[in-house]
């Protein structure tokens, strides 16, 4: 299959469009522009919509209308627009209605900066917003992987009738990498015979987000819950690399991941035995996995681009048998192989005290 | 027999009385037994009276009320 | 092993990006791992632009880097940006028509190139200073065969930019024998 | 007998939950009415609001979606750009269009989107308890202006009408009371012009509906009726503030 | 001193004007509504400014530029409204600007339903914003303590620069109990010299949210973890009552730590020891003091109005050393102490297995 | 010799990070003006934007605050409801204030806040990279409309200046350009009207500029301010819009 | 040990809130831990209300009650929704002038109070009906004293209300003789 | 000696021609080197010629000019 050089902002708008998503609300933000830029002459050519819509709050709820009625529909932004979308993306929760949201994260808090950070992992995985509702949330790493996790959030989202988020960051937003479009195969999905598009000749239906009576809003609270379960039995993902029988288990997501891969391998030059485990979907975060992963490690150590945050899913998971460090950089700073296997050394050299 | 018929679905009514001041003959009022919902809703006095006009079942604005005329 | 980490940089109009870009597209002509990792945003503004390409054999991991082999200078102010940060023993290659200052550093090879010059000379002042840049660095160090960059140059300037692609095959042309030739 | 007036098919027989005078259900009522007669109940998707009228999706019998406060001009826009053919509409209060909502409903009339929107303009956040909203009159004592609404602390009403009717995207907006026989005839021919202008492709069109809200206002229903047609027509003067490329009034 | 009979919306008011807050801007949702009723009144008596800003977004950007001047200001608001504030409260953390938000929760997700829960525990304690930032976040289970913690809020967002929230629910907030208002004595603030009231004579000063160099970004984020981290040796507070020895601690915050009291007082008459730990400052949260508490006991069994939030927080500190149980309803139905009291029988009648 | 022009002192001495061409920085200059004549700088507090902009804290010597793209409206009602004493002005792009920050300006002129808005009108995005605005004129090319503005698809360019004219608590309203030493010599003397319009507490003034952004419309810099005569002015005519009390000019 | 949960249910004019909110202060005045809660939100645009008071000498924990003790009725769709509600042994305090139903529950103490009868025909009809069915309960069982339910109304009426003081002390005066002299 | 002196930040110019496009006398024109941050900014040809009008300082984007005049 042909490869070809892109960017990873204009490859996951591509993968979106073939994956079928026919309409896209958002607003310009920066490092994600080029998926706007590049749906707004790729979607009329297949006769979709591409609205640029007047803030990231419109734009959250248009996503909100188009889904509604069935469609494939995705927005995307970066820190500051995500956040503004945290009272619709808990709506669309609740109603249950599928969309995918692309988060291309910056260095924050604030208007902070443009450059790459992953320092809204717990904003996407723990939800921003309010109530009790979760995102499915996939983090790529490469921009191929950014073209194959777009296909799947939405086909994830058409099954849990869950909106996903795409973590990705401004570096892999910004990169150009060499790109396949494997159109993956999927199981059949179910009709979405809740859509509404008019009554027609059958019985009228309604798309809320809201039940005044406790008992209702529990219900279905309870029922999204049986559905994260669910999620997190079947949909878990995560990637492995290096040694088999490692000293230290290195922990990454997206950018950090496979720069840590670089770690595991410069580290093999110089004798050390590190291993990576990558989770690629956040929520449902790969618990037994990384459990099993974490036996028999010396210690762990966790790289984000933030200043701890899926360190505390990496922990609830360990509950202490392990020891487990972290290194991170924040709002903007990119870790280098270098700094991380410096810091490998020296827990080494220490002979990791818990 | 009446001109006109003037239908009150008294579970709808809220007795709020909008539509005793557009009765152009006066023949609506409120009763004193309240309903299921806790409202005094209205009735009509007398019925040989109604002008079959409809003007109360267009401001009621719980459309409780229907309008039959010969 | 062939592991190549080039940082491009210089004015926001003098093509940085699509030369990082020709490259990144040769390597992956030639069944490299490549990456190419622009800088991005209100930097822009102030008229500079830069981007690293990385080329290698192994699967890539970060796609910046902070020690780059070999570092293309096309203006002063990168000149002055990245110069300390190449990789000793590491190539520098400088755009010695918009450069004056000269490299302190001893453990780098420096290849000056003219670029601006030739072009005024050889073609007309046409903008393809970075083409003429391209060809130079190959002649000098063979990161992709220039066949691939030739192609490469064909997938670049592919749609709009089509009819440019004689004029930047003579600017390779032009760089390449500025140093095969010896400079 | 021939029927002079008759619960229409497409409102649902079921007792509405607002409070007795309040016009949420004559609106909605005579909404139910046109869509009917203009036949359109099977392609119709209406939005609703965040407010009291809350529940509207009980009473009119046609899909309904109901979003956020304050979102539903954007939710239209999500569903009449995916599903072109369908006739939307969103009903929507003061507080819910002209607060929160506002830049929504501003792009929403600016970029001329095929929707027709209904706002009921009750002076107050009915809902939340009798706060002031963006319509409050000067002067009007509600829960968050205990001495009246001042200009000089909380601004003027805000006549969100005249403020679409200068966008290009506007093509039909009108203003109507339900107070009286003939106000309730001239608004359901309204009604009956906002879906025919969305109907034909014309632009965006919205009806402003001025309502009592009895509970809040802390009057009976006759006095909030009286009130309205004495203090807020004064202000927001009924009629057709915008026939399509033209302003049939000037903007005051 | 005289106790009042009143309601939580008032009596968190009514601190706040004697804490000094001088400015609210707040948009009308229910529970909290008397907040600004109350207010409406009340700030203009004292010559203060009482505006119900067009949104929850105008709030509290409101609060931002009030909170620029020095002044001490507030906003209140329920989930959706505070969903809608995320950006803001990001920014408000990244300027370090002082203020006080109160959110009397409600049932979520979506636009949910009034009555009370405690869902937005995530969202106010990992940052439902984008960045690296943090809320301290106090949570009241009287109307005592909420009038005590009003206070203490102010009081806390001066000293550290950073805003804080109130954390209560639709109980605590429509409920009315006795009260004093009891001024605190606080040590004495630094004088607010980094305050923007025009330059006048001294030299020009300015507050932003951004730094678009990564270096410097991370520099400010770095600043506010070493907060952060004094924050947790400074101010955590917390609560316990019952059995000094027991065998079963019980673990909940605001109305359910209330609850949760009667639980251990009719547990006692039948004969279980309980004791209860109920965090005061969800962040920074009891770490310490929670792993004192935790060690002997047989189990931990942490209540909550959510499915599940403050229960990483716990089990993140007690490590998988004693099994943690967890009872939770959500979106406005209220654990009862006769059922709360047969989970804890059925789990001593199981022994509790880990 | 005596002064023909010199830099004000208000303006700090350090080169503009704007593209050549761009007018942010003659915009900043002439608000620097203002305020040295007014004599205000000590009493002055700006509040900056998200956009090309941002950094006009660096530029002109008073107090300031940047806060969230789009809030700076609301930001400003807070300093100016806790220091009424100041003298409080925002400085915003057309995104900023007319897309994502439509409801803060509507309701900051609804309610007269004594604040005055300056707003730079360049019919893009320019930080961003140059995507459609919601002034982009139909037909005109951005990232986001490659094929130019269409109205059917993105709707109409957005006249704020109009809109906000319609508001009761706007007092001091005026578009003008910067393209020649006439217009920048009258527009000048509208910032410094609509300084004294909120000194007098009037009520709130806003200017906006109409600027190039020559670099995102892919132009030179006198291209651009040709362009900006030809195409931009016809569509946002110049002059004073609102002046206290009565529109000057009829909303077109 | 003094416990009481009285839960207190009516439509919205009928005073409900107001009633619960003097037993609350009645009891503060005593010194007992009270709470005080309402129904809130969109119920009440349904046009009932309904608030939980709670009397205790221990700290209160939960604030709505499962099973009150005491539970007053001043209307019909109360009674059905809440008769089933009542501790078993407790007792229902029914308005009869609004509530035609007859409790069928034998494990109940019923008092029945024709209130709105009582105002008609003692006090010219005012609108105290919630007055009088505080003055019959304190006269059944004494959660608090006469004399602390006298002063909560005038703590309760204070400000715009405060002429209504006469009428309510004659309501509860009717109320209480209604029970006392005996039904 | 010149009527009327035209002083040109060369740092802070970024050579747009704006102002060579403003004088009514055609005397600035853009220079063939350029400064610390790669802009080519602006010169005067013959400072006798100006009219010291100042419309090139006014239009200046940059605020690089500063006209004086006898
Ligand atoms: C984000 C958000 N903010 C606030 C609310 C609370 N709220 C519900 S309805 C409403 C306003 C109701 O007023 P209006 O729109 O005028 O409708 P009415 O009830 O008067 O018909 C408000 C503020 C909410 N649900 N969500
Ligand atoms: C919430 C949020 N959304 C989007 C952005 C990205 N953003 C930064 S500036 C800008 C618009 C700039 O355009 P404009 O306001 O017209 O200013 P200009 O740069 O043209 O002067 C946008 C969308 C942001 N910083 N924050
Ligand atoms: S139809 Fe006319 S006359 Fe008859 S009851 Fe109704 S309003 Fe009165
Ligand atoms: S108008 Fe309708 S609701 Fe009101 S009293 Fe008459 S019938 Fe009843
Ligand atoms: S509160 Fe007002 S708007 Fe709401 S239902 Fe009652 S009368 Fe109508
Ligand atoms: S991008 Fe446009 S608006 Fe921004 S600085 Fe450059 S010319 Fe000015
Ligand atoms: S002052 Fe006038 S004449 Fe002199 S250089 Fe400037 S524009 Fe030309
Ligand atoms: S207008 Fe200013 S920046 Fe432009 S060329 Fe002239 S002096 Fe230089
Ligand atoms: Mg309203
Ligand atoms: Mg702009």
């Amino acid at each position: 299959m042909e490869k070809i050089l892109m960017r990873g902002n204009e490859a996951v708008a591509e993968a979106a469009v073939r994956a079928g998503c026919r309409l896209y609300f958002g607003y310009p933000i920066t490092p994600q522009n080029e998926i706007s830029e590049y749906l707004s002459f790729r979607l009329p050519q297949v006769g979709g919509v591409f609205l640029q819509a007047e803030s990231e709050v419109a734009a959250i709820h248009m996503v909100y209308g188009a889904a509604a009625t069935g469609a494939r529909v995705m927005t995307s932004s970066s820190g500051p627009g995500v956040s503004l979308m945290q009272e619709g993306l808990s709506c669309l929760a609740a109603a249950e209605l599928p969309c995918v949201v692309v988060n291309m994260s910056r260095g924050g808090p604030g208007v902070g900066n443009i450059q790459p950070a992953q320092s809204d992992y717990f904003q996407a995985v723990k939800g921003g917003g309010h109530g009790d509702y979760r995102l499915i949330v996939l983090a790529p790493s490469t921009v191929q992987e950014l073209v194959d996790l777009t296909y799947r959030a939405f086909y994830l989202a058409d099954k849990y009738r869950n909106p996903v988020e795409i973590l990705g960051d401004g570096m892999l937003g910004q990169m150009m990498e060499p790109v396949t479009f494997r159109e993956p195969e999927f199981p059949p999905l179910p009709p979405k015979d809740w859509a509404i598009r008019g009554k027609g000749s059958g019985p009228r239906k309604w798309v809320v987000c809201l039940d005044l009576d406790p008992k209702g809003l529990e219900a279905l609270n309870l029922k999204l819950q049986r559905k994260y379960r669910l999620l997190e039995e079947q949909e878990t993902d995560y990637d492995t690399f290096g040694d088999p029988e490692p000293e230290i288990l290195l922990v990454g997501f997206g950018t950090v991941g496979r720069i840590l891969k670089s770690v595991v391998r410069e580290g093999k030059k110089e004798g050390l035995k590190l291993a990576l485990f990558r989770p690629i979907t956040l929520f449902p975060f790969p618990k037994a996995a990384l459990f099993e992963k974490a036996k028999g490690v010396k210690g762990i150590l966790v790289v984000e681009m933030n200043l701890g945050q899926m360190l505390e899913d990496v922990e609830l998971v360990v509950r202490g048998k392990v020891p487990v460090f972290f290194l991170g950089h924040t709002g903007g700073v990119i870790p280098t192989v270098s700094e991380i296997l410096e810091y490998v050394h020296g827990l080494l050299k220490e002979e990791i005290r818990v | 027999m009446p001109r006109a018929r003037v239908v009150i679905n008294r579970e709808f009514c809220k007795g709020c009385a909008l539509c005793t001041y557009a009765c152009p003959r006066g023949i609506l009022v409120i009763s004193r037994d309240f309903n299921s919902r806790g409202y005094y809703p209205v009735m009509v006095t007398d019925e040989e009276q109604c002008a079959g006009c409809g003007f109360c079942a267009q401001v009621c604005p719980d459309v409780a009320i229907a309008v039959y005329r010969e | 092993m062939k592991h190549h980490e080039i940082l491009i940089a210089g004015f926001g109009g003098q093509g940085v990006l699509f030369l990082g870009r020709v490259l990144a597209v040769a390597g992956m002509f030639e069944g490299y791992e490549v990456s190419w990792y622009p800088s991005y945003g209100p930097e822009m503004r102030g008229g500079t632009a830069n981007c690293t390409v990385i080329i290698s054999d192994e699967e890539i991991g970060a796609t910046i880097s902070d020690r780059p082999g070999i570092c293309i200078v096309m203006n002063e102010p990168s000149f002055f940006r990245f110069t300390p940060t190449v990789q000793s023993g590491g190539l520098l290659l400088v755009n010695t028509s918009l450069v004056r200052a000269k490299c302190e550093r001893e453990d780098l090879e420096v290849l000056p190139v003219p670029a601006n010059d030739l072009a005024k000379l050889y073609l007309d002042g046409a903008e393809v200073t970075n083409t003429i840049i391209l060809g130079a660095l190959l002649a000098r160090c063979p990161v992709v065969q220039r066949e691939s960059a030739e192609r490469a140059l064909v997938e670049c300037l592919r749609g709009k930019r089509e009819k440019l692609y004689t004029l930047n095959l003579k600017a390779l042309e032009v760089g390449w024998e500025f140093v095969a030739k010896g400079a | 007998m021939k029927v002079v007036f008759e619960r229409p098919k497409t409102l649902l027989e079921k007792p509405f939950t607002y409070c007795p005078g309040c016009h949420h259900g004559l609106a909605q009522r005579l909404i139910a009415e046109v869509i009917e007669e203009l036949g359109i109940a099977d392609r119709t998707i209406g939005v609703g609001p965040i407010g009291c009228s809350v529940y509207i999706y009980e009473f009119i019998d046609v899909d309904f979606v109901v979003g956020a406060h304050g979102r539903a001009p954007a939710i239209a826009t999500g569903i009449k750009r995916s599903l072109p053919d369908r006739v939307v509409f969103s009903y929507q209060g003061d507080g819910d269009i002209a607060a929160i909502g506002t830049a929504e409903i501003i792009h929403v009339a600016n970029r001329g989107e095929l929707i027709t929107s209904f706002f009921v303009n009750n002076a107050v956040f009915g809902m939340t308890g009798g706060q002031m909203a963006p319509t409050t009159l000067l002067g009007q004592k509600t829960k968050t202006t205990p001495l009246g609404r001042d200009p000089q602390v909380h601004g003027f009403p805000f006549r969100l009408g005249e403020c679409l009717s200068v966008l290009e995207g506007s093509a039909y907006i009108a203003r109507v009371a339900l107070t009286r026989p003939q106000f309730i005839r001239q608004a359901k021919e309204c009604i009956r012009k906002a879906f025919l202008t969305q109907m034909e492709g014309k632009g965006f069109s919205l009806i402003e509906i001025l309502s009592p809200c009895p509970t809040n206002w802390g009057m009976s229903p006759k006095e909030a009726v009286d009130w309205l047609e004495e203090k807020m027509i004064p202000y927001f003067p009924l009629g057709e503030l915008k026939v399509k490329g033209c302003n049939s009034r000037e903007t005051p």
